[in-house]
């Protein structure tokens, strides 16, 4: 009787020790993924051969496991902006938009800069240039933003929104135009492939897997270590915290505003050049949509820490590299992944259902995020 | 009133009309092109001014809305989608499933701000992520259920998308027959009047919008349900304190809130074009939050801004309709990518506050806690 | 109570997971056998019901199947460009014996994939396939068939028509966006058909062809309310028939104009059988038939009569329907004159492929 | 004679908050027409019992009654209809709103669904009359002063037709004059038959207006006493707990050289309105100049722009010598200033840090605390240690956060960060002991005095009168915008003072 209260004591202190980090999030995407089965059975599916196509498209063989990896790298990149804002009180929507920016520059680098120069480039320059500035274009596209935000005090949500519409028209304005790819077998708007030297190898031969990914690792680890272990981290996260705080405290909050939108908008800026120089090697206007809320899902779900931003950008990948197994297998619409994720968003954001629904109690002050149109 | 910034609204839309009509009227006469123009733009508005109104109510009562866009995609799927079943499944009339599908959208519109409301009033999760979730789950929603419904073997209508119940006919205002007799049927004048004519050539939303806009503004600042509404989303200890109910009318207000951007969905599927087509909505939804802060949050306001965005438009179209008679010097206009910009640009422009700060209500966003 | 609630959510994830594994695989199965027939298609990015080349590219591997030329068939939907060559090996693992590819975007990955898997017949819908006949890979085993179509040709039939048929002498086209070669040449043979038009009456027709360039390429096709507004603002400038070219922008042309009571013109199907809203305003179609040729193609790939290279499917333009009364028979004599001018190369629409 | 019927009546109500025991069975009754005062220090368990009474809170335990009959109070509704009316401490009211609207909000009067603004400012005139509480009904809440608002505060509760009227300490935001005039509209409402609950911690205004005293302390009654039966030295007594010096003892200050010089300082505030028109005063070494004034009257834009959190329109500010006028908060701090902000909570802490963190607020960017850019974890844990002790802070450890300490530890927390720095010239503190326990004042108060005897300048801003005359050596009056006076502690009265401070125009003494 004693020994079996002490066990149950102790298994609750367990859950929740590890209901902060993990259980929910988990819990989260466990019920999702339980609504997303009832659904699919609804509608006339066969949920198990549904997951079970998810699963093998995603971790099935060492090609698919590399696909993921490939989808992986600019969900990390992007969930990493989403929550590098995030922890700057900013709310980074146009990651999109900032995405593109970065992919069209790497990609104009990368094909035109030999030409330009009329000589060729070794890799060694070329491609660290190509990354470079297209992260850098991406940090300048967000970083108006901050700066609008800072001294003007337009909040960053609409205007994220609004460059993100800028982005688009102006990559399809340059793609059809000065960049268009002229070769005679082009008709689409995309630029032509980049330059040897420009390119990003991939890991290993005949997998699609390229040394990106470590890079966005090596990115996710120095983002965690700046936030948390810098002076410039300590600022970024105390003008999120209290912003009046930290101009008391003789932080100077509209550079640090400045300073965390561009870092942010650099990180998503990464992520469209590292599609360009590792994946693509050019730029192509794309017909798809979502990146941006997928990396606010994925900041959300990491709960805007490095790791968890991994894992989570793990998950996101492996669920839309997996729908062309799933898809193979049941004939079911991609949309189904997209629901399925925006579920799991929702019990991320409202992990007070899920508390409710597996009866945890809440732990700790809720942590906010950002704050209403104040700016 | 704010008379500096309907000055530069006014200013804007004049602009935008002039440019036009210097061009067009090599082609066309003026008047022909300014009401051209100005039917353009209202229809085009419609849609922006419901969703601005529905922030407006929402952000009012002290609840951000960015999930407007997808409230408006929910809202114009389900209403287009209930008046085929109305009309194919349960065999009503045309007309009769036309109406219900406009009802079905409200009633989306309101389900969709319900969620809203629970997540951001009751679970007090961050509005911002709670508008962001609505539009995701609206984008997956209307997706899947559109290729599910109406594709393959599992769907309803043996994987043909059936013909819709049509749409909302354009309400007729006498405006030629109460002209005609001025005119004493002078071909000229009638034609003038013909012209004039097309700017009142409006469907049910479009004009029931314009109504709406007065109609909000005067319960906001007029009534008691508007007093209690700005309070709450002003200061809801005080509120409180006086005994208002401040979760109650927060609810109410963003349900209302819900109807608005459902009546907005029906505007696409219903009353301008028969059929629903994934994220039909096309940002539309983010457009008028921008034009409900453009109009500092008074519904008035918002559809000034709307207008200007609905006018941006309409010379767009045109732009493109008058290419071959554009002087070189404004050949620059033809590059649609660019000119269609202004929008956007205008709007944060309008952001930095330079025309006169927008001050949203004291406690939109906060959660109430007692 | 709590523990109880999370045990049995993990025991449900669990048992889903352990019978997914042991669950059989379904039709795609036998796809490796010889004397099974299997016809895979992978959509562009966009959806498999666009209403558009995806979906009548897919009811040309229906037909074919109906048609019991092919005994299985399966399409992916692509959600990102970077999925192309991974969609396709799905098909290409499984044993599919035709693996049919929708949209320019695919061109590369297809011609790739080609070499891939040699006893595949792909055929690629919208694409120009030259690369066999490049040095480095010319042989007779190539295996990949482009089908492209002479979208100005359809443009300049309709454009005629309507020029012919427009009182007001005032004809309007809306358009998806330029970028989209297909797009492109409905537009530009919609001109060149009226000015054709123009030439035998003796009229003058005003043509006013707008593109919606001005949005990403995400919206250009999905967004009807602006097709319905253009069109109004050239009716109001008196164009009294639209010809809507670009999937669900142009749609909305169409229904506005039918609305409006004026003559509304189709795009790539008999758009009479697929709008019913705006059928009883339809004049014509510009018809560019994915549906037959892509069924053809999968039908010659069986019996092996199919060549690689570049297969050129028909455009047309679709019957009056219900407007036949209204159309002269001086006007239906001289469509099929144009028509058979254009089919025998006599009439040149002069549309360069590409916008330059 | 025969004790007034009793109108209101609490008995043994408890309220328990999450780690506080708010009220323990707390007994109180209120007679009709008196001004029953609820004398306690902050966290006594004041406000929670009167919002209890008011419905904004629910007892756990207890029963309230009014005019003999129990009623049960779920919302401000019920209490409403019961009669009673308060005004919090924080006033309830919208800033956008008119006064009529303010005044009508929850009982509206339409007329065919439309607001009757008319018919509500013509009531609220009629009431004012009444009262002698004259206020414009249609005049925008936010930019009338204080004092006003709290009148419509007041017009708020009789518009409701209130006869039983809580006040939540009143006086807090009233120079001694608007005070007096605050308690003859007491008096004239308990002539009127209305009975008045006056919250508050000063125990002057207790024995000159109330007409019996409880006192709280810890959620519990002490005592209640008659005002001709008690003094003040017993009624803090029974506050506190123990003995209180109600006098800082402090030794003559030799000036010093003068360290901060400010030159005809004018300031602009976030509405750009100059709030501080041409000030001009001088504190020295070892002396505290105390800058007394009822709130609003710029004392908050006066000490922005001197720590650089605002750039002033025109004028100069040196410290040490050292022109910074205008230069940002980071240069000045680094020139000697140490910074006691007015509100602790948003400018003065990060709340989800811990401890050490925000020991370590505004140097975390030096020498040892970060090297070329990375924190140093050890030096910030030493030096939170270090501080924690010296300056009693009680907290549990250095790693939890501010957020969970009480009001008075917090205040410590920012003391000891600015106050330890080596390099400290002036001082400038703003309200530092607001909403804190007598303990934790009188320590604050003795570290002020501790750094003026070491030979800082310190700049007291209060609008505590009594903390500004116990601590000051020389008191500044604000008004306006405007200094109106600079004297000699020693040589004025609260009086004087008073009358400066309400802008009427007397030589300095």
């Amino acid at each position: 009787m004693q020994t079996e209260k002490q066990s149950i004591s102790l298994t609750k202190k367990i859950l929740q020790a590890i209901s902060d980090a993990s259980l929910i999030p988990f819990l989260a995407i466990l019920t999702a993924v339980v609504l997303g089965g009832i659904i699919i059975y609804f509608v006339g599916g066969n949920p198990l051969l549904a997951y079970r196509g998810l699963l093998e498209g995603a971790f099935g063989s060492t090609k698919a496991l590399s696909e993921t990896a490939v989808w992986a790298t600019p969900y990390i990149f992007a969930g990493l902006a989403v929550a590098l804002a995030f922890k700057g009180g900013l709310f980074n929507i146009g990651a999109e938009g900032q995405l593109a920016v970065g992919a069209v520059f790497s990609a104009l680098i990368g094909y035109a800069l030999p030409e330009w120069l009329g000589f060729d480039l070794p890799t060694i320059i070329h491609l660290p240039l190509a990354i470079l500035v297209g992260m850098l274009m991406g940090g300048l596209w967000a970083g108006i933003v901050g700066w609008l935000k800072a001294y003007t005090g337009g909040h960053e949500v609409i205007n994220t929104i609004m460059m993100n519409y800028i982005a688009l028209n102006t990559t399809s304005f340059l793609l059809n135009g000065i960049m268009k790819d002229r070769s005679p077998t082009n008709v689409i708007a995309r630029t032509p492939l980049i330059a040897e030297s420009a390119r990003m190898p991939a890991i290993f031969d005949g997998l699609r897997v390229h040394w990106g990914f470590i890079l966005a690792l090596l990115v996710a680890f120095f983002i965690w270590w700046l936030l948390n272990k810098t002076t410039l981290g300590f600022e970024i996260r105390t003008v999120g915290l209290n912003p009046d705080a930290a101009q008391y405290a003789g932080i100077n909050v509209k550079r640090t505003i400045i300073l965390t939108m561009a870092l942010s908008g650099m990180l998503a800026g990464l992520a469209g050049s590292i599609e360009v120089t590792g994946l693509n090697y050019r730029h192509e206007l794309g017909f798809s949509i979502g990146y941006g809320y997928d990396a606010i899902a994925i900041a959300l779900l990491g709960k805007s820490h490095p790791l968890g931003i991994v894992l989570a950008a793990f998950l996101f990948a492996a669920m839309r590299n997996g729908a062309s197994r799933m898809q193979f297998l049941t004939q079911l619409p991609v949309d189904l992944i997209s629901m399925i994720q925006a579920l799991i968003l929702l019990f991320v954001a409202a992990d007070a259902i899920i508390r409710y629904i597996y009866r945890i109690k809440a732990k700790g002050e809720r942590v906010v995020l950002t704050r209403g149109w104040g700016g | 009133m704010d008379w500096k910034r309907f000055g530069f609204i006014a200013l804007i839309i004049i602009v935008l009309f002039s440019v036009v009509v210097m061009i067009g009227q090599a082609k066309q006469p003026p008047l022909l092109i300014v009401t051209s123009m100005l039917a353009t733009t209202i229809a085009v508005a419609t849609p922006l001014t419901l969703g601005a109104l529905s922030g407006v109510f929402c952000e009012r009562a002290g609840v951000v809305n960015i999930g407007i866009e997808g409230m408006m995609l929910t809202a114009a799927f389900f209403g287009w989608l209930g008046g085929i079943y109305m009309f194919h499944i349960f065999q009503l009339p045309p007309s009769v499933s036309i109406v219900l599908g406009v009802f079905f959208a409200i009633l989306t519109g309101a389900l969709m701000a319900l969620l809203h409301a629970v997540l951001s009033i009751t679970f007090k999760v961050d509005q911002i992520i709670g508008g962001t979730v609505i539009n995701i789950l609206a984008v997956g929603l209307t997706g899947f259920l559109n290729r599910q419904l109406f594709f393959g073997s599992t769907s309803v209508f043996e994987g043909s998308v059936p013909s819709s119940p049509g749409v909302l006919p354009t309400v007729h205002i006498p405006i030629t027959e109460l002209f005609a007799s001025i005119c004493n049927s002078s071909a000229a004048c009638l034609q003038n009047v013909q012209a004039i004519n097309r700017v009142f050539d409006q469907k049910p939303i479009a004009m029931g919008a314009i109504l709406l806009v007065f109609l909000s503004h005067y319960i906001l600042f007029n009534t008691r349900w508007g007093l209690r509404t700005r309070a709450v989303g002003e200061h809801p200890q005080a509120a409180d304190t006086v005994g208002i109910n401040v979760i109650f009318m927060r609810y109410a207000n963003v349900l209302i809130g819900g109807m608005f951007a459902g009546l907005a969905g029906a505007y696409f599927t219903i009353e301008s074009v028969p059929s629903f087509e994934p994220l039909l909505t096309n940002g539309r939804g983010f457009i008028s939050l921008a034009a409900m802060i453009f109009g500092n949050w008074t519904p008035i306001g918002a559809w000034a801004a709307s207008l200007v965005f609905g006018a941006s438009q309409a010379m767009l179209i045109n732009m493109q309709i008058f290419r071959d008679v554009i002087p070189p010097a404004w050949s620059f206009l033809q590059e649609s990518y660019i000119v269609g910009l202004t929008p956007y640009i205008l709007t944060m422009f309008i952001l930095t506050g330079i025309i006169g700060r927008t001050t949203p209500p004291a406690a939109d966003g906060i959660p109430y806690e007692k | 109570m709590k523990k109880l609630y999370f045990v049995m959510a993990l025991l449900i994830v669990a048992s889903m997971i352990l019978s997914a594994c042991g669950a059989g695989a379904p039709t795609a199965a036998d796809c490796a056998k010889e004397e099974v027939f299997c016809v895979g298609l992978v959509t562009d990015v966009g959806k498999i019901n666009d209403k558009s080349f995806n979906q009548s590219a897919w009811e040309g591997v229906q037909k074919s199947n109906t048609d019991g030329v092919a005994d299985v068939v399966q399409f992916i939907e692509t959600a990102d460009a970077k999925d192309y060559a991974k969609n396709i090996a799905q098909f290409g693992d499984a044993g599919y014996d035709v693996i049919v590819t929708v949209g320019f975007g695919l061109g590369e990955a297809t011609a790739a994939a080609g070499l891939t898997y040699p006893d595949v017949k792909f055929i690629g819908v919208d694409q120009f396939q030259a690369w066999q006949f490049t040095e480095d890979t010319a042989d007779d085993s190539a295996n990949v068939t482009g089908l492209g179509f002479p979208e100005d040709n359809a443009g300049f039939l309709v454009g005629a028509l309507a020029a012919m048929m427009s009182e007001s002498h005032k004809i309007g086209a809306v358009c998806g966006t330029d970028v989209v070669p297909p797009v492109w040449r409905f537009g530009e043979g919609y001109k060149a058909g009226a000015a054709y038009a123009d030439g035998m009456n003796a009229t003058t027709t005003e043509v006013f062809v707008v593109y919606h360039s001005d949005v990403g390429f995400d919206k250009t096709f999905t967004d009807p309310e602006w097709g319905a507004q253009t069109a109004k603002s050239m009716m109001d400038q008196g164009a009294d028939a639209i010809f809507g070219c670009g999937g669900l922008t142009g749609n909305g042309a169409i229904t506005a104009a039918a609305q409006a009571g004026k003559y509304a013109i189709g795009v790539d199907a008999d758009q009479y059988l697929t709008l019913p809203e705006a059928a009883p305003r339809m004049l014509s179609s510009a018809m560019k038939l994915i549906t037959p040729g892509v069924a053809e193609l999968i039908a010659a790939a069986k019996d092996g009569s199919i060549t690689a290279g570049n297969f050129t499917g028909t455009a047309g333009y679709a019957p009056y329907h219900d407007l036949d009364g209204e159309v002269s028979a001086e006007i239906k004599t001289a469509m099929e004159d144009i028509n058979a001018g254009l089919l025998d190369g006599s009439i040149k629409t002069g549309v360069s492929p590409v916008k330059p | 004679m025969s004790e007034p019927k009793i109108v209101l009546e609490a008995k043994g109500v408890t309220k328990q908050f999450p780690g506080v025991l708010a009220n323990d069975n707390v007994d109180f009754d209120l007679r009709k027409g008196e001004i029953h005062a609820l004398l306690g220090e902050n966290g006594a368990g004041k406000s929670t019992l009167m919002n209890l009474i008011y419905g904004l809170h629910h007892p756990d335990k207890g029963e309230i009654f009014v005019n003999g009959k129990h009623i049960a109070i779920h919302s401000p509704n019920d209490s409403i209809a019961a009669g009673i009316g308060m005004v919090h401490q924080h006033f309830m009211l919208i800033p956008v709103f008119t006064v009529a609207e303010n005044v009508m909000l929850g009982d509206e009067t339409t007329k065919r669904g439309s607001l009757d603004r008319v018919a509500v400012a013509a009531k609220i005139n009629k009431i004012s009359k009444q009262y002698g509480l004259d206020v414009d009904a249609n005049a925008l809440v936010g930019p009338l002063p204080v004092g006003i608002q709290q009148r419509v505060e007041i017009v708020k509760t009789l518009y409701r037709n209130a006869e039983i009227v809580i006040l939540d300490e009143p006086t807090a935001v009233l120079t001694p004059q608007e005070a007096e005039d605050l308690f003859r509209i007491m008096r004239d409402l308990t002539a009127r038959g209305v009975s008045i609950i006056f919250i508050t911690h000063k125990l002057k205004e207790v024995l000159a207006v109330a007409d019996r005293i409880t006192v709280m302390r810890a959620g519990r009654v002490i005592n209640t006493v008659k005002p001709s039966e008690t003094d003040s030295a017993q009624l803090a007594n029974m506050m506190v707990g123990r003995q209180v010096i109600l006098t800082v003892n402090k030794k003559d200050h030799e000036a010093a050289e003068e360290i901060l010089k400010v030159e005809g300082l004018s300031v602009r505030d976030q509405r750009d309105l100059e709030t501080v028109h041409n000030v001009s005063f001088t504190v020295r070494g070892g002396e505290v100049l105390g800058i007394a004034g009822v709130q609003g009257n710029g004392q908050t834009e006066l000490s922005e722009a001197l720590t650089g959190l605002r750039s002033p329109t025109s004028g100069k500010v040196t410290i040490g010598g050292k022109d910074l006028t205008g230069k940002p908060p980071r240069i000045i701090t680094e020139a000697g200033l140490a910074h006691i902000p007015e509100d602790r909570q948003r400018h003065g802490l990060v709340l989800s840090y811990t401890v050490a963190d925000n020991m370590a607020l505004c140097d975390y960017y030096q020498i040892p605390f970060s090297v070329r850019g990375v924190i140093q974890p050890k030096a910030l844990d030493e030096n939170s240690r270090k501080l924690i002790s010296a300056y009693d802070v009680r907290t549990p450890s250095p790693f939890v956060n501010a957020g969970k300490l009480s009001g008075g530890n917090q205040q410590k927390v920012i003391v000891a960060r600015e106050l330890s720095r080596g390099n400290v010239k002036l001082v400038v503190a703003n309200q530092p002991t607001r909403g804190l326990d007598v303990g934790s004042i009188e320590y604050i108060h003795s570290e002020i005095i501790k750094m003026r005897d070491r030979g800082v300048a310190v700049l007291l801003i209060s609008a505590e009168l009594d903390e500004i005359m116990a601590l000051s050596d020389r008191i500044a009056v604000m008004y306006r915008g405007q200094i109106v006076a600079i004297v000699d502690s020693k040589k004025t009265t609260r009086e004087q003072l008073g009358l400066w401070m309400a802008g009427a125009h007397v030589e300095p003494a």
